[in-house]
C-alpha cells in the first residue's frame, strides 16, 4: 500500500460512520480507529470555498502569493505546495517588499545557486515605499534556491533563499 | 393568535415555520420519523413527538399518527409546510372533523384545484386565460384539424387516457395533422383501450411564471408579485427569481389580477401561488394552484420584506391582512438557489451521508434556509434539499453577483452537492441577460458539466 | 516511506476526525493517533440552543415529551437523562396516543408495577383520534415500571413499561 | 472602478468587504500577521499577503508594510475598515504621497475632526448644535456661575489639563458653584500644575444617536438615517437599532440635516458617521465624528436596502451618489447585536480559544456577519467581537423578537460570549418599551447577570 492509497482510504473511512477498520492480508495491516462521535469538525486546513467559475477569480490560497512558504509553515501546507523544500534553512524577509536580487538592473546579482556567503554579505533587496533595504546572510551559508522571482512581492517571514548553513 | 401548533414536515421548511412561531411566541410541536431524531427541528421545537419508521407513508405522510399528536399535545393548528399532507385535502377534512385548523385552504378547495380539469374550467369561467384547446374530445382529424386553426399551430394532441408520452403527437402544420392523428390514435387504442383524443395548444419554451397570492378569510386577496422559475430540471426548480425579466409593468399588473382573480374564483384562504407558462409573445397561461407555501417563498419575502409564514398564521387565525394591494411595496431584486445533495455529474443521483465541515455564507444581502448543521445526516429517505441560499441585490446584476460569492462561500463537505452547477449557471450569457425559458438547463447542462470537468482538471494540474 | 509521505499522511489524518491509524508493512510499522476531540463539540445531543430567557419558551430535548426513552435512543440520550434505565426490556408504543393505563376512569389500571402477564394481554390503551387502541404485551413479562402517566402522549416507538421477560 | 485594493484590516469587516468587492468585480489583497495565516479574510481575498508578527504595532498598524504590500501587489486603493489605520491622517496622507486611493477622508479632514477643540469649532461655526460650555477657560468661580446661568444647571467643570476625571465637578446648582470650583482647581494645580477651568453643560444619562452620511466628490451629502447606539458598556456599544424610539419625524428631519451640515462644514468625502447626544428633552449635541466605516453599519443597510461598502468604493473611485435624499427609503425596524468572546460574569475579560462547535441563526430577517469557522482560531492579540447578529423586521417588536430567535439558535461552543446577556436584554421592559439612555447597562448589569445565574442554576437542577 503506497501513501496515496492510505490517504484514499482513510478519507472513505471518514465518509462512513465506522470507528473502526482493521485489516490485514500477507503481512500488511492496518488499522483506522475514531472516538463514537467524532463529529467532522473544521480543520481550518480542510477549509476552502468551492473553486470559483471561469470568469471569476479563484480563491487563492496566502502560500501562493510568495512562491516559498516560510519553514514555520512549510508543515502545515506541504500538501498544499509540493514545491515546497523538505528540509533546510531559510534566509526570511524582514518586511514586506518588492525582492531584487541585483542592485540595479545592469548588475550581477549578490548571489545566485551555489553561491557562499558570509555572515552579514547582502544576499538582495527588498524595496518598500521607494526605500532600499539590504538583506544580509544570517550567518556563513551556501545559496542552495532563490525562492523568489526578480520583482516579485515578499511577504513579512516569507523564505527568500533556501540556504546550507557553513 | 394561536398558543401552540404542530408542525407536520421535516428539514428546512420546518425550521422555517417554527422560526416564525417562535417569533410570535406561539409553542411549537414538531413531529419526526426515527431517522430524524436528531434533526434541527426536533432540537428547535418546543416539543418534538416521535410519529414512525423512516418510510415517508409511515411517518411524515401517516395522517393518524400527525393527528394524535397534534390533539395529544394539545394543538390548535397544524402547519403541513409543502410536500407531504400539505396540498392532501383529505388530511385538511380531517383536521378540520377533529377542531384542528388546518393551514392552509379548505379540503374542498385543495381538492378542485387539484383536479386539472375542474380547475381549468374554474379558471376559463373566472375569465383566467388557460392553455387553448378542444372543449373536450374531438372526433377525428378533421375536428382536430378545425380546433388547430382555431388556437393556431403548434398543437398537441393528448390521448384522453394518456400518460408518459404515449398517445401524445406535436403538430406544427395543418398538413401534418391527419398522419399525425392516426398515429397518435392507434397509440392510444394499443397502450390504453381508449382512442379519445383531445387537442391543445403546444407551447414551445415557455417560461414558467408563478404569482404569490395571500387571501383572508374576509374576502381580501392580495398578489405578492412574480417568480420567474423556469430554471428547471426535469420540473424541479433550480434557481428562482423576481422581479422577471420577461414581464413588462403592463403584462405584471395583468398577470397579477388574473392571479387574483383566481384565488377569488376559487374562494382561496391563505398563502398559494398561481402558476402560469409565458410564451415569446407575451401570452400567459394558467397551468396549476399550488395551494400551500412554496420552497420559493423566501424570493417574494425578500423583495416586499413580508413574512409569509407569519401571514399564513394570522390568517388561518381568523385575522384580515394588515395591507392593501397598494402597500405591497417591492425592493431590488431577489434570487434563489436549491442546494441540493445530488450529483450532477451522475445524473443527479441523491447523496446522502453524513455532513462534515459545513460553512454557510453571511454579509449583506445574503439569506440562508437550511436544516443542516455541522455533523448532521442526510437520510436517504426524503428530498436531498438541503439549504436554500437567497440574495438580495438594488438591482438584478448585484443580485447576481452576490449570489455567486455567496455560492463561493459555501462549504458543504461529505457529500457532492449542486452548488457549483448553479455557480456556473450564474455565469452563462443566457442566464445573465435573463433570456432563458423552461429549456434552459435541458440545453445547456452539458456545457455546463463539461466546463466544470474542465475547471476540475485544471484545478488539479495546478496543484 | 520517506519524511513528505509521512507529513502527507499526518496532514491527511488532521483532516479527517480518526483518532487513530495503525498501519504495518515490510517492516515498516506507522501509528498516529490522536486523544478525542478535545472541544469535545457537537454530539447532536449536546446541541442546544442557549437557555431561553424567563419570558421566553425554553428549547426542550425531544427526549422531555416522552419520560422515558425507548431503548433504541436511550443509549444515545443517557447522559441527558439520568433517569433512563440502564438495562432491561421496554413494551413500546405502536402508534402514537394518548396513554391511558386503565379501560375506563372508573377502572382499575390493567397492570401495575409487579403485574405478571402472559403474551397478548393488554396492558394499556393508547386513544388516538376517538380511536381505542389496546397494546397488548410482546411477551410473558413482569412489569418493572410505568413510564408514562395518564393521560400523557406517547410518541411511536416510546418506551410505556419498563418489562422483565418470564 | 477600482480594478485591485487592499484591505488594511482583519476579522468581520475584512470579510465584509471583500465580499463587497467581490461582487463588484475588484480584486483584494488581504493582508495578515503571522498570527491569523488561516484567518477567514486571508481564504477568501484572491491575495494575501504577511505583513507582520501578531502585535497590532507590527502588522495591523505598520504603515509601511501595508503601503508596501499595496504597492508590491498593484493596489490602486486601500479600505482601512474600522479600527487600526482607519482614522490615522498620516496614513491617509501617506496613501495619497504614493499614489494610491485611501478610502476613506482626505488625511486633513479626519486631522481636523480628530481634534475635538477644532471639531467643536467648526461644527458651531456650520450651526450645528454643540454640547453648550465656556469660550475658552473660565477665570473663577463668579465666570464659571455666569456661565453656567447662561446655559442652565447642571454643568461640569473641567479642567483643562485634566483627564481619568481628576479636576472635574459636577454642580447641579448655584449655591454648589463656589465650593466645587475651588475644590476642582485646586485638584488640577495639585495633579497637573495647571488651574485652568472650563465650564460645560452636563448632559445626564443622554441617548447616543448617530446618522450615518455618505459624501461625494461631487459635493452631494446625503443622510441614511440615524441608529441609536445607548446600549454600552463603558463606551463599547452592545446593541444598536433604527429607527430610535427616541426621535419624532421632525427631530429626525433636524438631525438629519444638522449632520448633512455637519459633513459639508468638514469638505467629507465617503461614508461618516456624526454623534450626537440627546437629552431627556430632545436636545441634541454634536460629540464627535467617525470618519469611517462603523461597526453598525449593518442596521442601515437592512433598513435602506444599500450597501454602504459598495457606496464607499464608488465614492472613492470618484463616482458621484447614486440617488438623493429624497430616494433614500427606510422600511421597518433593524437591530444588531454584537457578539463578543467576553465573559460578563467576570468582568468581560476576553476569552480567546479556539471555536469549537458553531451553528449561525438564518432565516427570514437575519444576517450574520462573522470570520468564525467551526475550528477557526480567536487570537488573544485582537478585538474579541467574534460576530455580528443583525436582524430586521417590519416593527420594532417583531425585530426584537427576531433577535430573540437568532440568539437562541446561535451556537458558539470553545469560549464564553455575550450572547446570553444580549438576549436576557432584550426581555428587559426598558428595551422593550425602547426607553433606555447610555446609563441602561451600568444601571441593569448586575441584575441581568443575577437573572442568567439563576437560570443556570435552573437548568443544572432540571437535567
Amino acid at each position: 500500500m503506497n501513501q496515496q492509497e492510505l490517504q484514499a482510504l482513510m478519507q472513505s473511512f471518514e465518509a462512513t460512520t465506522l470507528t473502526r477498520l482493521e485489516y490485514e492480508e500477507n503481512g500488511v495491516r492496518l488499522v483506522l480507529e475514531r472516538a463514537a462521535w467524532p463529529q467532522g469538525p473544521a480543520n481550518p486546513a480542510a477549509f476552502l470555498p468551492i473553486a470559483a467559475a471561469p470568469a471569476a477569480a479563484a480563491a487563492i490560497p496566502a502560500s501562493a502569493i510568495a512562491a516559498a512558504p516560510s519553514p514555520a509553515n512549510s508543515a502545515a501546507s506541504s500538501s498544499a505546495n509540493a514545491a515546497a523544500p523538505a528540509s533546510g534553512s531559510y534566509i526570511k524577509a524582514p518586511v514586506v517588499g518588492t525582492f531584487y536580487a541585483a542592485p540595479s538592473p545592469e548588475s550581477a546579482p549578490f548571489v545566485t545557486v551555489g553561491s557562499s556567503v558570509k555572515k552579514g554579505d547582502i544576499v538582495c533587496i527588498l524595496e518598500a515605499m521607494k526605500m532600499i533595504n539590504e538583506v544580509p546572510a544570517p550567518c556563513d551559508c551556501m545559496i542552495e534556491e532563490v525562492l523568489l522571482a526578480d520583482g516579485a512581492l515578499a511577504g513579512f517571514d516569507d523564505g527568500l533563499f533556501r540556504i546550507r548553513e557553513l | 393568535m394561536f398558543k401552540r401548533i404542530l408542525i407536520a414536515n421535516r428539514g428546512e421548511i420546518a425550521v422555517r415555520i417554527l422560526r416564525t412561531c417562535n417569533e410570535l411566541g406561539i409553542e411549537t410541536v414538531a413531529v419526526y420519523s426515527t431517522a430524524d431524531e436528531n434533526a434541527l427541528h426536533v432540537q428547535l421545537a418546543d416539543k418534538a413527538v416521535c410519529i414512525g419508521p423512516p418510510k415517508a407513508a409511515d411517518s411524515y405522510l401517516n395522517r393518524q399518527a400527525i393527528l394524535s399528536a397534534a390533539l395529544g399535545s394539545g394543538c390548535q393548528a397544524i402547519h403541513p409546510g409543502y410536500g407531504f399532507l400539505s396540498e392532501n385535502a383529505e388530511f385538511a377534512d380531517l383536521c378540520a372533523k377533529h377542531g384542528i385548523v388546518f393551514i392552509g385552504p379548505a379540503g374542498d378547495v385543495i381538492r378542485r384545484m387539484g383536479n386539472k380539469a375542474a380547475a381549468r374550467e374554474l379558471m376559463q369561467q373566472a375569465g383566467v386565460p388557460v392553455v387553448p384547446g378542444s372543449d373536450g374530445t374531438v372526433a377525428d382529424a378533421a375536428e382536430a384539424a378545425a380546433v388547430a386553426e382555431a388556437i393556431g399551430y403548434p398543437v398537441l394532441l393528448k390521448a384522453s387516457a394518456g400518460g408518459g408520452g404515449r398517445g401524445m403527437r406535436r403538430v406544427f402544420e395543418a398538413g401534418q395533422m391527419a398522419a399525425s392523428f392516426a398515429a397518435a390514435q392507434a397509440e392510444a387504442v394499443s397502450c390504453f383501450g381508449n382512442g379519445e383524443m383531445y387537442v391543445e395548444k403546444l407551447i414551445l419554451r415557455p417560461r414558467h411564471i408563478e404569482f404569490q397570492i395571500l387571501a383572508d378569510s374576509a374576502g381580501n386577496v392580495v398578489h405578492l408579485g412574480e417568480r420567474d422559475c423556469s430554471i428547471q430540471r426535469k420540473n424541479q426548480k433550480l434557481i428562482e427569481e423576481s422581479p422577471s425579466r420577461a414581464l413588462t409593468d403592463q403584462l405584471r399588473r395583468q398577470m397579477g389580477e388574473a392571479a387574483v382573480q383566481a384565488a377569488k374564483a376559487c374562494g382561496y384562504l391563505g398563502a398559494g401561488t398561481i402558476e402560469f407558462v409565458l410564451d415569446k409573445e407575451g401570452h400567459y397561461y394558467f397551468i396549476e394552484m399550488n395551494t400551500r407555501i412554496q420552497v420559493e417563498h423566501p424570493v417574494t419575502e425578500m423583495l416586499t420584506g413580508l413574512d409569509l409564514i407569519q401571514e399564513q398564521l394570522r390568517i388561518a387565525a381568523g385575522l384580515p391582512l394588515p395591507f392593501t394591494q397598494d402597500e405591497v411595496t417591492f425592493r431590488g431584486h431577489a434570487i434563489e438557489v436549491r442546494i441540493n445533495a445530488e450529483d450532477p455529474t451522475k445524473d443527479f443521483r441523491p447523496t446522502p451521508g453524513k455532513t462534515g465541515f459545513l460553512h454557510f455564507p453571511g454579509g449583506c444581502g445574503v439569506r440562508v434556509d437550511s436544516a443542516l448543521y455541522s455533523g448532521s445526516m442526510l437520510s436517504p429517505y426524503y428530498d436531498s434539499m438541503v439549504a436554500k441560499i437567497i440574495v438580495h441585490g438594488q438591482s438584478r446584476l448585484q443580485a447576481i453577483r452576490r449570489m455567486r460569492r455567496a455560492l463561493e462561500e459555501l462549504v458543504v463537505e461529505g457529500y457532492p452537492t449542486v452548488a457549483e452547477l448553479a455557480h456556473l449557471i450564474t455565469y452563462h450569457p443566457d442566464f445573465l441577460r435573463g433570456n432563458y425559458d423552461t429549456s434552459f438547463l435541458e440545453q445547456h447542462l452539458e456545457g455546463l458539466l463539461q466546463v466544470s470537468k474542465a475547471e476540475e482538471i485544471k484545478e488539479k494540474a495546478d496543484d
